[in-house]
């Protein structure tokens, strides 16, 4: 059976598993508590235009935090994990841009 | 390699003898079977949506509309198109044949999750039961769009249970997806490289890439219609300030790519026949490939156009006029590549290649009416006219239907074990095209005198045109029915199939017809191109069935 | 285009641009059309099976590929653009345009015009004349559609939506609802029936006694207390309303709107929307309290406003002062 | 057909969570992995409808938007976010203990998510009970006048005539994404029940611990989920 092999993506022969740390696991939860104490207090302040900005950015990167470390895309050797995430977050960026072009361009608007 | 030659003894084992009774069909994870599942589900729909459409045309033939009331009417146009577009064409060529082929081709035992596989059945089934439940249960009038606020606010029908219907349907669809995603990536034989592919496996890849990333945007806004409905939410209604354009843009995003799904499996079909009967190599394999995923990733930037005379801004206009257009270009690449394939090639017209010329050309007009549509100044005279109902059919009947039913006389041998009779094949292709076309044409020029679609009556003027419309469906009828008939005959008087009856290249044809329950006695090797013809023999002289038989 | 069979009468000006671009569509994707299937047919002739003879295996060209695709999308570069044109003249109607208000319900067109003459499914118009539609739904989503004049535009509830169109050819044309509307959707059709000029003032005198809509208008606009607020005098606590239309107007929060029928609509049903620099939000809604038609009928009002010297109902405010 | 039967004898001798289609547990591995994925690329188109709806609408009502959101209690979201941030760590922590094979570890995370989990769930819906007294659940008692509280800082004219049609908006949107979050949370929750049940018997081991990870990144999906909630719902205008 050992032919059997899938011709699949090149898969590196039986790669270790990652085991994360214990003290990265510890680092990036508290690094994604900090994370959420700083936008709620950044939502207090007043910073014009800025306080979505400012909220989103934070989102954003506890999200990639998860996603990195969490989620162990950090450690995959699976391109594909990539790829897949990254047509995600395109075709919703797609479906968000594409319909705002409809209504941030309405002349009654 | 063509030397595979499998002997078909009587007794061997196969998928189709491997298990009797109810039971192992209904809890059969193997992808074979349940694209039979499927085959039997999907014939059923076809034939429910095909009878309203009978009706919707028995109708129209006269302006006054004396055949049924006009609530009957919007009822039948409405599940005419929820029952078609959701039950018949999305699921239609991926779930039937794109099942039963894709691990055949790519030589795997069965797809990445056949649990999933089959759950994805039920759901369909759930789906379908639902829909079965809305039409006994007095029908919905809501048109297969499901616009609001018309659907949310005003309509007394069962449009709940028809959202939730397509709902659950939507979730097979997004299974069948990413079972076929990961079956491409992961389940391909040694040697199988992305580039060795079959286009039917890619055009299956590029189909999943919508049904999994398309299909949620669907069901969400599907569930946000039944909430609204349920709960006056108000996220569609202007009455409390939301916009009925926000739903179209929803809808849209996943039903205008939805239009690829439906086509781009066909297109991979048409590219396996015209290969095989002109014995050549595609024309331009890297192209072809570019095409499919070229048309899956534009095919979501385009959505609007539908959307033209809806009241979207002027500029969104005019950006979605002008990305519909580079999703026509990798379309007519299709086109034009399945021609240069013929070039030199040593044609034979059976069945399925029939299917395939009438595809191609069917195609051709369906794709060139597209740019009408999508030419902005045009679209606004026959936006909503019969010219946009000429247009779709021309793409989803003339293609769609068109190529499943080649591919389904391409790889009956493989399904059934039997040959079906040829005569009456390209007797039924022949009536097909013709049916279609007095069908269909006639609503082209019916939609530039400017018949507006989902009318119950008209001026009396549109009425030649319309009888004539009539006439076709009639025959498109019988078209239908003929391979319905002797399909079924043949899987008992049929003459046995070889295993590779058409000498075609593909993994799918080095094994048994029918295939064993696991497709390979040995796990396949694949060492060379697709579509090496070069190495393939001539196709057999099949001998004909007798008509009178 | 005369009266072919199976041709649409044309009988506005947009009409004939759409059938040359209708014309130029079907000889290009005519040409198309029989190029393929005439190349179809050579090749399954002169390449069917014979005996003996094995195809000639091609691996494609890039070359051809790409003649292939950038031929095409040159000439769909061509579609596109002379849509594109045709899509702006239909949806930029010209300034001094008659207008027409049009409130859509399931299923019927009701039709009033600037003379006050209301019409129910049928709309005349004079021949030779620009014509500017102004259309909102009661109810669901309709589209108001003539083939004749080859133009089609949604009706949506809640908004304004406008078209135009430049009549060329008296007679009595079809209109349609395109958008299906429910049940009786394919009845909800009537006439546009366009008129030489002289026929058409008669047919506007003959009803008498009409009020022109901006003096309805202008009675609501007290009657509902407006003036009290929006005057032109300092002491006003909403900004002057004379000479605003169809100007750019400053909002509170930095933006700039035009004021179009849009806007004044929504001021009324919003107030708080939109507020023009240097006011509060003090006004309160009127939503609930003025129908479709009123509200057309005080839009007309504000835009008579605009116009000093035609549509003046002889209000106090003469001068159009600058905005605060 | 013999040989492969034989096949697959062979493998459920080795490792018997692999199923018969699959070469080898390694591919088995990778298609669940790419699997789970793509479930969740299709996840975020999902609720990316709902973002698309939250987008329109706020760019539209934006004040009102931020005077509407002022109602939610930020206290009890900020918990929420606190909570669902510790339940991925407990899920980390889970996968740890199954990777060097601490069966115990594995249970104890596993019922340490689902407990967070459930905690999360009890405080939205305290919340939801919340928007019940209030009136502010979308539909025909749905009423925005009466203010609170915390309402007295605005001016009067902003607080007299937002359009509570936008403000009703807002919590149709809030409403609906929530419930459609902690529809996730409950699967979730019931998934991680299952699991546990499984990893208690000892079904997962270094070697096979698929359904674990799985769910795992599931959970995690659906904690970056609340993540971007939090911010677009609780956090618009606070400063006001």
């Amino acid at each position: 059976m050992s032919e059997h092999n899938s011709a699949s993506e090149p898969t590196s022969e039986q790669t270790p598993e990652h085991i994360s740390s214990l003290g990265s696991c510890l680092a990036i939860w508290v690094a994604l508590l900090a994370g959420t104490t700083l936008t709620v207090a950044a939502a207090f302040i007043d910073l014009g235009p800025f306080n979505t900005i400012v909220a989103l950015t934070i989102a954003t990167i506890k999200a990639t935090l998860v996603v990195l470390f969490y989620m162990h895309v950090k450690y995959t050797h699976e391109k594909l994990t990539g790829l897949v995430i990254v047509s995600a977050i395109f075709f919703l960026f797609i479906l968000l841009a594409l319909s705002m072009a409809d209504y941030t361009t309405r002349l009654w608007r | 390699m063509a030397t595979a030659v499998v002997s078909d003894s009587g007794e061997r084992e196969t998928y189709l003898n491997s298990g009797y009774g109810l039971k192992s069909w209904l809890l059969t994870v193997d992808h074979k079977r349940i694209a039979l599942l499927y085959l039997m589900s999907i014939t059923f729909f076809f034939f429910i949506g095909g009878f309203f459409a009978l009706l919707i045309r028995l109708e129209l033939l006269t302006p006054g509309g004396g055949l049924v009331q006009s609530d009957t009417y919007n009822k039948l146009f409405t599940m005419h198109g929820q029952v078609m577009v959701f039950f018949f064409v999305i699921p239609g060529v991926p779930a039937v044949l794109g099942n039963f082929l894709i691990p055949l081709m790519i030589g795997a035992k069965d797809l990445a999750f056949p649990r999933i596989n089959l759950l994805s059945w039920y759901l369909y089934v759930i789906g379908g039961i639902l829909m079965i439940y809305t039409i006994l249960n007095g029908g919905v009038d809501t048109g297969w769009t499901f616009y609001t606020p018309l659907s949310t606010e005003f309509l007394k029908t069962n449009v709940i249970s028809a959202a939730l219907g397509v709902f659950v349907a939507g979730f097979s669809s997004i299974l069948t997806g990413l079972n076929f995603i990961v079956t491409i990536h992961r389940m391909r034989a040694p040697g199988m490289t992305w580039n060795r592919l079959p286009l039917f496996v890619w055009a299956h890849y590029a189909t999943s890439i919508i049904q999994v990333l398309g299909t949620p945007v669907v069901a969400i806004t599907i569930v946000l219609v039944a909430l609204e409905r349920l709960f006056h939410l108000g996220v569609f209604n202007p009455a409390l300030g939301g916009d009925p354009l926000l739903f179209q843009h929803l809808f849209w995003f996943y039903s205008h790519p939805a239009v690829y799904i439906m086509i781009l499996p066909s297109m991979g079909i048409v590219s396996e026949i015209v290969c095989c009967f002109s014995r050549k190599r595609i024309f331009g394999y890297k192209a072809m490939t570019l095409a499919v995923v070229g048309i899956a990733v534009i095919g979501f930037l385009v959505w609007a156009h539908h959307m033209f005379v809806a009241g979207i801004s002027l500029y969104a206009a005019l950006i979605f006029s002008l990305l519909s257009y580079f999703v026509a270009v990798p379309s007519a690449i299709k086109v034009f590549n399945w021609t240069a394939t013929m070039y030199k090639g040593s044609i034979t017209y059976q069945t399925p290649m029939l299917y395939a010329f009438g595809f191609i050309g069917l195609f051709t007009i369906g794709g060139l009416t597209g740019l009408f549509l999508a030419c902005l100044g045009m679209d606004v005279h026959v936006h909503d006219t019969y010219f946009v109902i000429a247009h779709f059919h021309y793409i989803m009947v003339g293609g769609m239907v068109m190529a499943y039913l080649g591919g389904m006389h391409f790889w009956w041998p493989k399904i059934s074990g039997r040959m079906y009779p040829e005569g009456w094949g390209k007797l039924a292709a022949l009536i097909v095209f013709i049916g279609f076309n007095l069908t269909f044409f006639p609503q082209f020029i019916l939609g530039y005198m400017g018949m507006p679609r989902r009318y119950h009556m008209y001026p009396p003027e549109f009425q030649i045109l319309n009888v004539l419309s009539t006439a076709g469906a009639t025959i498109l009828a019988v078209g239908y029915l003929l391979p319905m008939i002797y399909f079924t005959w043949s899987m008992r008087y049929g003459d046995p199939a070889p295993s590779n009856p058409w000498n075609a290249a593909g993994l799918e044809w080095q094994t048994h017809s029918p295939p064993p329950t696991f497709n390979f006695d040995e796990q396949p090797v694949v060492t060379w191109e697709a579509y090496n013809y070069d190495e393939m023999d001539e196709i057999p002289e099949i001998r004909e069935v007798p008509v009178a038989n | 285009m005369g009266h072919l069979p199976f041709w649409p009468e044309s009988a506005s000006t947009n009409a004939g641009n759409v059938d040359a671009l209708y014309i130029f569509l079907l000889l290009v994707s005519g040409i198309m059309t029989m190029l393929i299937f005439t190349v179809l047919t050579v090749f399954a002739v002169r390449f069917r099976k014979r005996r003996g003879q094995r195809a000639v295996q091609i691996e494609g060209s890039n070359q051809l590929e790409l003649t292939w695709s950038i031929i095409p999308f040159c000439v769909m570069m061509v579609f596109f653009i002379w849509g594109a044109v045709i899509y702006f003249q239909e949806r930029t109607p010209p300034q001094d345009a008659d207008e027409v208000y049009t409130v859509a319900k399931q299923w019927m067109w009701k039709f009033e015009h600037k003379g006050g003459q209301r019409e129910i499914n049928e709309l005349h118009v004079p021949v030779g004349r620009d014509v500017k539609m102004i259309m909102t739904s009661q109810d669901v989503i309709h589209s108001f559609f003539v083939p004749a004049f080859r133009l089609k535009q949604d009706v949506l509830p809640g908004r304004y939506t406008t078209l135009w169109f430049h009549a060329t050819k008296p007679g009595t044309y079809h209109l349609f609802c395109s958008q299906y509307c429910g049940t009786q959707h394919s009845g909800m059709v009537g006439w546009v029936v366009v008129m030489e000029p002289r026929d058409y003032e008669a047919w506007m005198s003959a009803g008498g006694g009409n009020q022109p809509l901006a003096v309805t208008g202008e009675k609501l606009f007290s009657e509902l207390g407006c003036v009290t607020c929006h005057r032109s005098d300092t002491q006003g606590r909403g900004p002057d309303l004379a000479g605003v239309f169809g100007k750019s107007v400053l909002l509170e929060d930095g933006r700039t709107v035009i004021a179009d029928e849009n806007y004044v609509r929504e001021s009324i049903l919003e107030p708080a929307a939109k507020i023009v620099r240097g006011f509060k939000p003090v006004m309160p809604t009127f939503q609930g309290q003025v129908s479709d038609e009123q509200l057309n009928a005080l839009v007309d009002y504000v835009k008579s406003l605009a116009r000093p010297q035609s549509g003046q109902p002889g209000n106090t405010n003469g001068v159009a002062t600058p905005q605060p | 057909m013999q040989t492969s039967q034989a096949a697959v004898d062979e493998h459920a001798h080795e490792n018997p969570a692999l199923l018969h289609h699959f070469a080898t547990a390694e591919q088995q591995k990778n298609a669940a992995g790419l699997g789970m994925w793509l479930f969740l690329a299709q996840e975020v188109m999902f609720f990316g409808g709902l973002f698309c709806a939250y987008l329109v609408y706020r760019y539209k009502y934006f004040g009102d938007f931020g005077s509407a959101s002022q109602q939610l209690d930020i206290r009890l979201g900020t918990t929420n976010t606190v909570v669902l941030i510790c339940s991925s760590l407990t899920v980390v922590l889970a996968i740890r203990a199954v990777q060097l094979g601490k069966r115990m570890a594995l249970v104890f995370w596993l019922l340490a998510t689902i407990l967070l989990g459930l905690a999360f769930l009890g405080i939205k819906a305290d919340e939801y009970a919340e928007k019940f007294e209030k009136h502010h659940v979308p539909g025909p008692s749905f009423n925005y006048h009466e203010l609170l509280p915390g309402q007295e800082k605005f001016p009067a004219a902003e607080r007299q005539y937002a359009n509570p049609h936008h403000a009703e908006m807002f919590f149709s949107l809030y409403f609906a994404m929530t419930g459609m979050h902690a529809l996730h949370m409950i699967i979730g929750v019931g998934l991680f029940g299952f699991l546990a049940y499984k990893a208690w018997r000892g079904k997962y081991t270094p070697k096979y611990y698929t359904p674990i990870e799985n769910a795992g990144l599931y959970w995690h999906f659906v904690d970056i989920v609340w993540i971007y909630l939090f911010g677009l719902l609780y956090l618009i205008d606070r400063h006001r």
